[in-house]
Protein backbone atom coordinates (compact mmCIF):
# COMPACT_ATOMS: atom_id res chain seq x y z
CA UNK A 1 0.00 0.00 0.00
CA UNK A 2 1.24 3.46 -1.19
CA UNK A 3 0.04 6.72 0.47
CA UNK A 4 1.10 10.27 -0.76
CA UNK A 5 0.64 13.44 -0.49
CA UNK A 6 2.84 15.33 -2.92
CA UNK A 7 3.21 18.37 -4.79
CA UNK A 8 4.88 16.55 -7.83
CA UNK A 9 2.85 15.00 -10.70
CA UNK A 10 2.43 11.65 -11.05
CA UNK A 11 2.36 9.37 -13.39
CA UNK A 12 -0.52 6.73 -13.70
CA UNK A 13 1.75 3.91 -16.12
CA UNK A 14 4.98 4.08 -13.38
CA UNK A 15 1.92 3.54 -10.40
CA UNK A 16 0.53 0.42 -11.92
CA UNK A 17 3.64 -0.79 -12.98
CA UNK A 18 4.40 -0.70 -9.35
CA UNK A 19 1.64 -2.61 -8.23
CA UNK A 20 1.88 -5.10 -10.88
CA UNK A 21 5.45 -5.34 -10.89
CA UNK A 22 6.79 -9.38 -10.67
CA UNK A 23 3.44 -10.41 -9.30
CA UNK A 24 0.60 -12.70 -11.65
CA UNK A 25 -2.06 -13.04 -9.52
CA UNK A 26 -3.54 -9.38 -10.30
CA UNK A 27 -6.30 -9.84 -13.31
CA UNK A 28 -7.55 -6.42 -12.41
CA UNK A 29 -6.21 -2.83 -11.94
CA UNK A 30 -9.45 -0.10 -11.47
CA UNK A 31 -7.62 3.57 -11.42
CA UNK A 32 -8.82 6.80 -11.14
CA UNK A 33 -7.39 10.46 -12.41
CA UNK A 34 -9.10 13.40 -10.63
CA UNK A 35 -8.02 16.63 -12.66
CA UNK A 36 -8.32 20.69 -12.14
CA UNK A 37 -11.31 21.74 -14.85
CA UNK A 38 -11.26 25.13 -16.15
CA UNK A 39 -14.72 25.40 -15.05
CA UNK A 40 -16.53 25.11 -11.73
CA UNK A 41 -20.07 26.48 -10.23
CA UNK A 42 -20.23 28.35 -13.41
CA UNK A 43 -17.01 30.21 -13.10
CA UNK A 44 -13.63 29.69 -14.89
CA UNK A 45 -11.10 28.68 -13.43
CA UNK A 46 -7.45 30.13 -13.45
CA UNK A 47 -6.03 28.30 -11.09
CA UNK A 48 -6.09 26.66 -7.47
CA UNK A 49 -4.26 25.86 -4.62
CA UNK A 50 -4.76 22.77 -2.46
CA UNK A 51 -4.54 23.30 1.21
CA UNK A 52 -4.11 20.41 3.57
CA UNK A 53 -3.53 19.11 7.35
CA UNK A 54 -0.32 17.37 7.03
CA UNK A 55 0.23 14.48 9.64
CA UNK A 56 -3.72 14.11 9.43
CA UNK A 57 -3.94 13.28 5.63
CA UNK A 58 -1.94 11.05 5.28
CA UNK A 59 -3.18 8.76 8.55
CA UNK A 60 -6.84 9.40 6.88
CA UNK A 61 -6.01 8.26 3.28
CA UNK A 62 -4.32 5.00 4.80
CA UNK A 63 -7.35 4.69 7.05
CA UNK A 64 -9.57 4.85 3.93
CA UNK A 65 -7.78 2.47 2.15
CA UNK A 66 -7.87 0.02 5.32
CA UNK A 67 -11.62 0.04 5.38
CA UNK A 68 -11.42 -0.88 1.49
CA UNK A 69 -9.25 -3.99 2.24
CA UNK A 70 -11.42 -5.01 5.12
CA UNK A 71 -14.52 -4.92 2.47
CA UNK A 72 -13.27 -6.19 -0.38
CA UNK A 73 -10.65 -8.50 -1.84
CA UNK A 74 -7.77 -5.17 -2.61
CA UNK A 75 -3.92 -6.85 -3.39
CA UNK A 76 -2.80 -3.75 -3.37
CA UNK A 77 -3.95 -0.10 -3.62
CA UNK A 78 -1.91 3.07 -4.12
CA UNK A 79 -3.74 7.07 -3.46
CA UNK A 80 -1.89 9.85 -3.94
CA UNK A 81 -3.01 13.44 -3.71
CA UNK A 82 -1.56 16.76 -4.58
CA UNK A 83 -1.18 19.72 -2.59
CA UNK A 84 0.29 23.01 -3.60
CA UNK A 85 -0.88 25.16 -6.78
CA UNK A 86 -2.68 23.56 -9.95
CA UNK A 87 -3.93 25.05 -12.98
CA UNK A 88 -6.58 23.66 -15.52
CA UNK A 89 -5.89 20.08 -16.88
CA UNK A 90 -3.32 19.54 -14.07
CA UNK A 91 -3.79 16.00 -12.23
CA UNK A 92 -5.28 15.98 -8.94
CA UNK A 93 -5.27 13.02 -7.34
CA UNK A 94 -5.08 9.23 -8.20
CA UNK A 95 -5.94 5.88 -6.44
CA UNK A 96 -5.62 2.62 -8.11
CA UNK A 97 -6.18 -0.24 -7.23
CA UNK A 98 -5.34 -4.33 -8.16
CA UNK A 99 -7.46 -7.28 -7.45
CA UNK A 100 -8.03 -10.83 -8.97
CA UNK A 101 -11.16 -9.83 -10.04
CA UNK A 102 -12.61 -6.29 -11.52
CA UNK A 103 -15.67 -6.31 -9.16
CA UNK A 104 -13.61 -5.85 -6.13
CA UNK A 105 -11.09 -3.86 -7.93
CA UNK A 106 -14.13 -1.13 -9.22
CA UNK A 107 -15.97 -0.88 -5.62
CA UNK A 108 -12.57 -0.34 -3.81
CA UNK A 109 -11.33 2.01 -6.12
CA UNK A 110 -14.26 4.15 -5.98
CA UNK A 111 -15.12 3.45 -2.16
CA UNK A 112 -11.57 5.11 -1.70
CA UNK A 113 -12.85 8.05 -3.96
CA UNK A 114 -15.87 8.93 -2.30
CA UNK A 115 -14.51 8.72 1.71
CA UNK A 116 -11.29 10.85 -0.01
CA UNK A 117 -13.56 13.37 -1.04
CA UNK A 118 -15.70 13.42 2.26
CA UNK A 119 -13.26 12.78 5.10
CA UNK A 120 -9.55 13.57 4.01
CA UNK A 121 -8.03 17.01 4.94
CA UNK A 122 -7.74 18.89 1.82
CA UNK A 123 -9.04 22.27 0.96
CA UNK A 124 -9.53 23.66 -2.30
CA UNK A 125 -9.47 27.59 -3.11
CA UNK A 126 -9.90 28.60 -6.62
CA UNK A 127 -8.99 31.75 -8.75
CA UNK A 128 -11.80 33.16 -10.66
CA UNK A 129 -12.26 36.61 -12.42
CA UNK A 130 -13.68 37.56 -9.52
CA UNK A 131 -11.35 36.53 -6.72
CA UNK A 132 -10.13 34.17 -4.95
CA UNK A 133 -12.88 31.68 -3.59
CA UNK A 134 -12.80 28.40 -1.41
CA UNK A 135 -14.44 25.43 -2.80
CA UNK A 136 -17.56 24.41 -1.25
CA UNK A 137 -18.27 21.25 -0.26
CA UNK A 138 -20.92 18.91 -2.17
CA UNK A 139 -23.65 17.75 -0.61
CA UNK A 140 -23.74 14.78 -3.67
CA UNK A 141 -20.09 13.67 -2.05
CA UNK A 142 -21.98 12.98 1.35
CA UNK A 143 -24.37 11.26 -0.53
CA UNK A 144 -22.09 9.23 -2.86
CA UNK A 145 -20.11 8.42 0.62
CA UNK A 146 -23.40 7.30 2.10
CA UNK A 147 -24.32 4.71 -0.50
CA UNK A 148 -21.92 2.51 0.46
CA UNK A 149 -23.41 1.86 4.09
CA UNK A 150 -25.90 -0.17 2.59
CA UNK A 151 -23.66 -1.84 0.18
CA UNK B 1 -0.55 23.27 26.68
CA UNK B 2 -3.14 22.51 23.52
CA UNK B 3 -1.79 22.92 19.78
CA UNK B 4 -4.89 24.62 18.26
CA UNK B 5 -4.70 24.64 14.13
CA UNK B 6 -6.95 26.34 12.18
CA UNK B 7 -7.38 25.26 8.08
CA UNK B 8 -8.34 26.81 4.78
CA UNK B 9 -11.21 29.70 4.85
CA UNK B 10 -11.23 29.49 8.58
CA UNK B 11 -7.90 30.06 8.91
CA UNK B 12 -7.73 33.22 6.39
CA UNK B 13 -10.57 34.40 8.32
CA UNK B 14 -8.98 34.09 11.98
CA UNK B 15 -5.68 35.82 10.31
CA UNK B 16 -3.32 32.51 11.82
CA UNK B 17 -2.97 28.80 11.24
CA UNK B 18 -2.15 27.66 14.87
CA UNK B 19 -1.45 28.76 18.36
CA UNK B 20 -0.40 26.97 21.95
CA UNK B 21 -3.13 27.27 24.34
CA UNK B 22 -3.04 26.49 28.19
CA UNK B 23 -6.03 24.29 28.74
CA UNK B 24 -8.27 26.76 31.62
CA UNK B 25 -9.77 24.71 34.22
CA UNK B 26 -13.47 23.77 33.32
CA UNK B 27 -12.64 23.11 29.72
CA UNK B 28 -13.11 19.78 29.41
CA UNK B 29 -14.09 18.84 26.17
CA UNK B 30 -14.23 20.10 22.43
CA UNK B 31 -17.31 22.39 22.52
CA UNK B 32 -16.10 24.21 25.48
CA UNK B 33 -13.07 24.97 24.14
CA UNK B 34 -15.40 26.12 20.41
CA UNK B 35 -17.13 27.76 22.78
CA UNK B 36 -14.07 29.79 24.46
CA UNK B 37 -12.58 30.62 21.40
CA UNK B 38 -15.65 32.28 19.71
CA UNK B 39 -16.25 34.08 22.65
CA UNK B 40 -13.07 36.40 21.82
CA UNK B 41 -15.58 37.80 19.78
CA UNK B 42 -14.71 39.85 16.43
CA UNK B 43 -12.99 37.80 13.97
CA UNK B 44 -13.38 34.60 16.22
CA UNK B 45 -16.94 34.29 15.33
CA UNK B 46 -16.27 32.43 12.13
CA UNK B 47 -15.44 29.65 14.78
CA UNK B 48 -19.39 29.60 15.41
CA UNK B 49 -20.64 30.72 12.56
CA UNK B 50 -18.82 28.26 9.99
CA UNK B 51 -21.23 25.54 8.68
CA UNK B 52 -20.77 22.40 9.06
CA UNK B 53 -17.59 23.27 11.21
CA UNK B 54 -15.19 20.34 11.72
CA UNK B 55 -12.90 19.15 14.44
CA UNK B 56 -10.22 17.04 14.96
CA UNK B 57 -8.34 15.92 17.97
CA UNK B 58 -5.10 14.42 17.54
CA UNK B 59 -5.79 14.06 13.98
CA UNK B 60 -9.28 12.14 14.29
CA UNK B 61 -12.41 13.50 13.49
CA UNK B 62 -13.95 14.57 16.75
CA UNK B 63 -17.23 15.70 18.05
CA UNK B 64 -18.33 18.73 20.12
CA UNK B 65 -18.55 16.43 23.29
CA UNK B 66 -15.17 14.50 22.63
CA UNK B 67 -12.65 14.87 25.61
CA UNK B 68 -9.62 17.73 25.75
CA UNK B 69 -6.34 16.30 27.65
CA UNK B 70 -3.06 18.45 28.16
CA UNK B 71 -0.94 18.22 25.13
CA UNK B 72 -3.71 17.64 22.48
CA UNK B 73 -3.65 18.79 19.08
CA UNK B 74 -6.97 20.60 17.89
CA UNK B 75 -7.45 21.26 14.39
CA UNK B 76 -10.79 23.28 13.32
CA UNK B 77 -11.44 23.17 9.64
CA UNK B 78 -14.68 23.76 6.79
CA UNK B 79 -15.68 20.49 5.25
CA UNK B 80 -12.52 19.31 3.20
CA UNK B 81 -13.28 19.97 -0.88
CA UNK B 82 -10.01 17.61 -1.97
CA UNK B 83 -10.20 15.01 -4.54
CA UNK C 1 -14.29 7.59 -29.27
CA UNK C 2 -11.63 5.12 -30.01
CA UNK C 3 -12.26 0.99 -30.23
CA UNK C 4 -9.02 -1.26 -31.13
CA UNK C 5 -8.57 -4.89 -31.45
CA UNK C 6 -5.13 -5.65 -31.57
CA UNK C 7 -2.66 -7.96 -30.85
CA UNK C 8 -0.36 -5.68 -29.73
CA UNK C 9 0.25 -4.21 -26.40
CA UNK C 10 -1.07 -0.98 -25.18
CA UNK C 11 -0.10 1.77 -22.88
CA UNK C 12 -2.34 3.21 -20.02
CA UNK C 13 -0.74 6.48 -19.83
CA UNK C 14 -0.81 7.07 -23.66
CA UNK C 15 -4.23 6.66 -24.07
CA UNK C 16 -5.33 8.93 -20.71
CA UNK C 17 -3.35 11.43 -22.50
CA UNK C 18 -5.09 10.98 -25.82
CA UNK C 19 -8.26 11.29 -24.18
CA UNK C 20 -7.31 14.47 -21.92
CA UNK C 21 -5.02 15.94 -24.71
CA UNK C 22 -5.75 19.91 -25.39
CA UNK C 23 -9.11 19.94 -23.55
CA UNK C 24 -9.57 21.38 -19.65
CA UNK C 25 -13.39 20.37 -19.43
CA UNK C 26 -12.19 16.59 -17.85
CA UNK C 27 -12.35 16.45 -13.98
CA UNK C 28 -12.56 12.59 -13.93
CA UNK C 29 -10.63 9.53 -15.74
CA UNK C 30 -11.80 6.52 -14.79
CA UNK C 31 -9.96 3.30 -16.62
CA UNK C 32 -9.51 -0.22 -16.18
CA UNK C 33 -6.90 -2.65 -17.34
CA UNK C 34 -7.69 -6.80 -17.12
CA UNK C 35 -4.56 -8.72 -16.90
CA UNK C 36 -3.44 -12.47 -17.38
CA UNK C 37 -3.24 -14.33 -13.85
CA UNK C 38 -1.45 -17.32 -13.65
CA UNK C 39 -4.05 -19.30 -12.24
CA UNK C 40 -8.02 -19.66 -12.81
CA UNK C 41 -10.44 -22.01 -11.37
CA UNK C 42 -7.48 -24.33 -9.95
CA UNK C 43 -5.16 -24.21 -12.78
CA UNK C 44 -2.01 -22.68 -13.03
CA UNK C 45 -2.08 -21.07 -16.70
CA UNK C 46 1.40 -20.94 -18.29
CA UNK C 47 -0.81 -18.66 -21.34
CA UNK C 48 -3.68 -18.35 -23.36
CA UNK C 49 -4.77 -17.04 -26.94
CA UNK C 50 -7.52 -14.82 -27.49
CA UNK C 51 -9.84 -15.44 -30.05
CA UNK C 52 -12.50 -13.12 -31.35
CA UNK C 53 -14.94 -12.74 -34.40
CA UNK C 54 -13.27 -9.49 -36.64
CA UNK C 55 -15.88 -7.11 -37.71
CA UNK C 56 -18.55 -8.02 -35.10
CA UNK C 57 -16.15 -7.36 -32.23
CA UNK C 58 -15.51 -3.79 -33.09
CA UNK C 59 -19.01 -3.07 -33.50
CA UNK C 60 -20.34 -4.69 -30.52
CA UNK C 61 -17.62 -2.37 -28.81
CA UNK C 62 -18.64 0.72 -29.72
CA UNK C 63 -22.54 -0.29 -29.00
CA UNK C 64 -21.75 -0.56 -25.64
CA UNK C 65 -19.39 2.42 -25.46
CA UNK C 66 -22.62 4.30 -27.46
CA UNK C 67 -24.52 2.66 -24.76
CA UNK C 68 -22.64 3.85 -21.82
CA UNK C 69 -22.82 7.57 -23.48
CA UNK C 70 -26.57 7.25 -23.57
CA UNK C 71 -26.73 6.57 -20.39
CA UNK C 72 -23.94 8.62 -18.31
CA UNK C 73 -22.03 12.06 -18.86
CA UNK C 74 -19.22 10.91 -21.07
CA UNK C 75 -17.19 12.84 -22.43
CA UNK C 76 -14.76 10.13 -24.10
CA UNK C 77 -14.28 7.06 -23.74
CA UNK C 78 -11.46 4.31 -25.40
CA UNK C 79 -11.86 0.41 -25.36
CA UNK C 80 -8.79 -1.61 -26.17
CA UNK C 81 -8.98 -5.35 -26.09
CA UNK C 82 -5.84 -7.62 -27.32
CA UNK C 83 -6.28 -10.92 -29.29
CA UNK C 84 -3.71 -13.77 -30.32
CA UNK C 85 -1.56 -15.31 -27.86
CA UNK C 86 -1.09 -13.97 -24.22
CA UNK C 87 1.11 -15.23 -21.14
CA UNK C 88 0.51 -14.33 -17.25
CA UNK C 89 1.09 -10.63 -16.66
CA UNK C 90 0.12 -9.80 -19.85
CA UNK C 91 -2.46 -6.91 -20.23
CA UNK C 92 -5.82 -8.04 -21.81
CA UNK C 93 -8.66 -4.98 -22.06
CA UNK C 94 -7.90 -1.07 -21.21
CA UNK C 95 -11.38 1.31 -20.92
CA UNK C 96 -10.82 4.53 -19.93
CA UNK C 97 -13.60 6.77 -19.55
CA UNK C 98 -13.58 10.71 -19.68
CA UNK C 99 -16.09 12.75 -17.74
CA UNK C 100 -16.65 15.96 -16.30
CA UNK C 101 -17.54 14.30 -12.81
CA UNK C 102 -16.32 10.62 -11.00
CA UNK C 103 -19.77 9.29 -10.41
CA UNK C 104 -20.10 8.97 -14.58
CA UNK C 105 -16.69 7.98 -15.11
CA UNK C 106 -16.90 5.29 -12.85
CA UNK C 107 -20.57 4.01 -13.53
CA UNK C 108 -19.76 4.23 -17.30
CA UNK C 109 -16.32 2.28 -16.98
CA UNK C 110 -17.52 -0.64 -15.50
CA UNK C 111 -20.56 -0.71 -17.25
CA UNK C 112 -18.77 -0.80 -20.50
CA UNK C 113 -16.49 -3.99 -18.97
CA UNK C 114 -19.61 -5.57 -17.52
CA UNK C 115 -21.57 -5.67 -20.78
CA UNK C 116 -17.82 -6.18 -22.87
CA UNK C 117 -17.30 -9.46 -20.83
CA UNK C 118 -21.05 -10.87 -21.81
CA UNK C 119 -21.33 -9.13 -24.87
CA UNK C 120 -18.84 -8.67 -27.06
CA UNK C 121 -17.34 -11.72 -29.05
CA UNK C 122 -14.17 -12.91 -27.58
CA UNK C 123 -13.05 -16.12 -26.37
CA UNK C 124 -10.13 -17.72 -24.36
CA UNK C 125 -8.14 -20.48 -24.38
CA UNK C 126 -6.26 -21.41 -21.03
CA UNK C 127 -3.00 -23.86 -21.67
CA UNK C 128 -2.88 -25.30 -18.26
CA UNK C 129 -0.69 -28.72 -17.24
CA UNK C 130 -3.48 -31.13 -18.28
CA UNK C 131 -3.56 -29.23 -21.81
CA UNK C 132 -5.66 -26.63 -23.25
CA UNK C 133 -9.11 -25.82 -22.49
CA UNK C 134 -11.68 -23.52 -23.29
CA UNK C 135 -12.86 -20.87 -20.54
CA UNK C 136 -16.54 -21.39 -19.25
CA UNK C 137 -18.45 -17.98 -19.31
CA UNK C 138 -19.03 -17.09 -15.63
CA UNK C 139 -22.39 -16.58 -14.37
CA UNK C 140 -21.26 -13.71 -11.96
CA UNK C 141 -20.41 -12.23 -14.89
CA UNK C 142 -24.20 -12.48 -16.24
CA UNK C 143 -25.03 -10.76 -12.49
CA UNK C 144 -22.92 -8.03 -13.24
CA UNK C 145 -24.12 -7.20 -16.24
CA UNK C 146 -27.76 -7.91 -15.16
CA UNK C 147 -27.45 -4.75 -12.56
CA UNK C 148 -27.60 -2.23 -14.47
CA UNK C 149 -30.63 -2.65 -15.47
CA UNK C 150 -32.33 -1.62 -12.48
CA UNK C 151 -29.61 1.71 -12.49
CA UNK D 1 -26.10 -18.24 -50.34
CA UNK D 2 -25.73 -18.01 -46.60
CA UNK D 3 -22.11 -17.17 -44.78
CA UNK D 4 -21.46 -19.48 -42.00
CA UNK D 5 -19.01 -19.15 -39.14
CA UNK D 6 -18.12 -21.02 -36.38
CA UNK D 7 -16.30 -19.69 -33.18
CA UNK D 8 -14.06 -20.88 -30.47
CA UNK D 9 -14.55 -24.80 -29.06
CA UNK D 10 -17.27 -24.85 -31.19
CA UNK D 11 -14.96 -24.28 -34.29
CA UNK D 12 -12.70 -27.16 -32.92
CA UNK D 13 -15.63 -29.48 -32.59
CA UNK D 14 -16.43 -29.08 -35.73
CA UNK D 15 -12.91 -29.12 -37.11
CA UNK D 16 -13.65 -25.99 -39.49
CA UNK D 17 -14.64 -22.23 -39.04
CA UNK D 18 -16.38 -21.22 -41.95
CA UNK D 19 -18.68 -22.85 -45.28
CA UNK D 20 -20.77 -21.38 -47.40
CA UNK D 21 -24.66 -23.06 -47.81
CA UNK D 22 -27.13 -22.21 -50.55
CA UNK D 23 -30.07 -21.06 -48.25
CA UNK D 24 -32.91 -24.07 -48.92
CA UNK D 25 -36.42 -23.86 -49.06
CA UNK D 26 -38.01 -24.22 -45.82
CA UNK D 27 -35.25 -22.25 -43.97
CA UNK D 28 -36.85 -19.30 -42.88
CA UNK D 29 -35.22 -18.98 -39.54
CA UNK D 30 -32.11 -19.31 -37.73
CA UNK D 31 -33.80 -22.08 -35.85
CA UNK D 32 -34.56 -23.93 -38.82
CA UNK D 33 -30.87 -23.69 -40.16
CA UNK D 34 -29.72 -24.81 -36.61
CA UNK D 35 -31.83 -28.17 -37.07
CA UNK D 36 -30.72 -28.27 -40.53
CA UNK D 37 -26.46 -27.95 -39.26
CA UNK D 38 -27.01 -30.19 -36.52
CA UNK D 39 -28.97 -32.99 -38.17
CA UNK D 40 -25.74 -33.70 -39.95
CA UNK D 41 -25.04 -35.82 -37.01
CA UNK D 42 -21.28 -37.10 -36.06
CA UNK D 43 -19.46 -33.69 -34.81
CA UNK D 44 -22.21 -31.48 -36.13
CA UNK D 45 -24.00 -32.54 -32.51
CA UNK D 46 -22.12 -30.17 -30.90
CA UNK D 47 -24.35 -27.78 -32.45
CA UNK D 48 -27.29 -29.26 -30.35
CA UNK D 49 -25.06 -30.09 -27.02
CA UNK D 50 -23.24 -26.27 -26.73
CA UNK D 51 -24.99 -25.12 -23.72
CA UNK D 52 -26.01 -21.53 -24.43
CA UNK D 53 -25.44 -21.17 -28.20
CA UNK D 54 -25.30 -17.85 -29.05
CA UNK D 55 -26.10 -17.09 -32.71
CA UNK D 56 -25.43 -13.90 -34.47
CA UNK D 57 -26.92 -13.06 -37.92
CA UNK D 58 -24.85 -10.19 -39.66
CA UNK D 59 -22.84 -9.63 -36.80
CA UNK D 60 -25.34 -8.85 -34.41
CA UNK D 61 -26.97 -11.03 -31.42
CA UNK D 62 -30.11 -12.85 -32.93
CA UNK D 63 -32.70 -15.87 -31.34
CA UNK D 64 -33.39 -18.73 -32.77
CA UNK D 65 -36.88 -17.23 -34.18
CA UNK D 66 -34.86 -14.57 -36.25
CA UNK D 67 -35.83 -14.65 -40.35
CA UNK D 68 -32.74 -15.36 -42.69
CA UNK D 69 -32.14 -14.23 -46.07
CA UNK D 70 -30.10 -15.07 -48.75
CA UNK D 71 -26.70 -13.48 -48.36
CA UNK D 72 -26.88 -13.40 -44.47
CA UNK D 73 -23.87 -13.68 -42.16
CA UNK D 74 -24.97 -16.59 -39.71
CA UNK D 75 -22.50 -17.22 -36.93
CA UNK D 76 -22.48 -20.15 -33.95
CA UNK D 77 -20.65 -19.11 -30.99
CA UNK D 78 -19.91 -20.84 -27.35
CA UNK D 79 -20.61 -17.56 -24.69
CA UNK D 80 -18.39 -15.07 -25.01
CA UNK D 81 -15.41 -14.99 -22.24
CA UNK D 82 -13.20 -12.00 -23.12
CA UNK D 83 -12.27 -8.50 -21.02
Amino acid sequence: MKVSVQTEDFDLDVECAALTHGRKDIGALASFVGLVRDANDGAGIARMTLEHYPGMTEKSLAEIVEQARGRWDVLDATVIHRVGELKPGDNIVLVVVASAHRGDAFAACEFIMDFLKTRAPFWKKEETPEGGRWVDARESDDVAAEKWKGR
Amino acid sequence: MLKILYFAGLREALGQSSEQLALPGGMGTVGQLHAHLAARGGAWEALAKTKNLRIAVNQQMAAMDAPLNDGDEVAFFPPVTGG
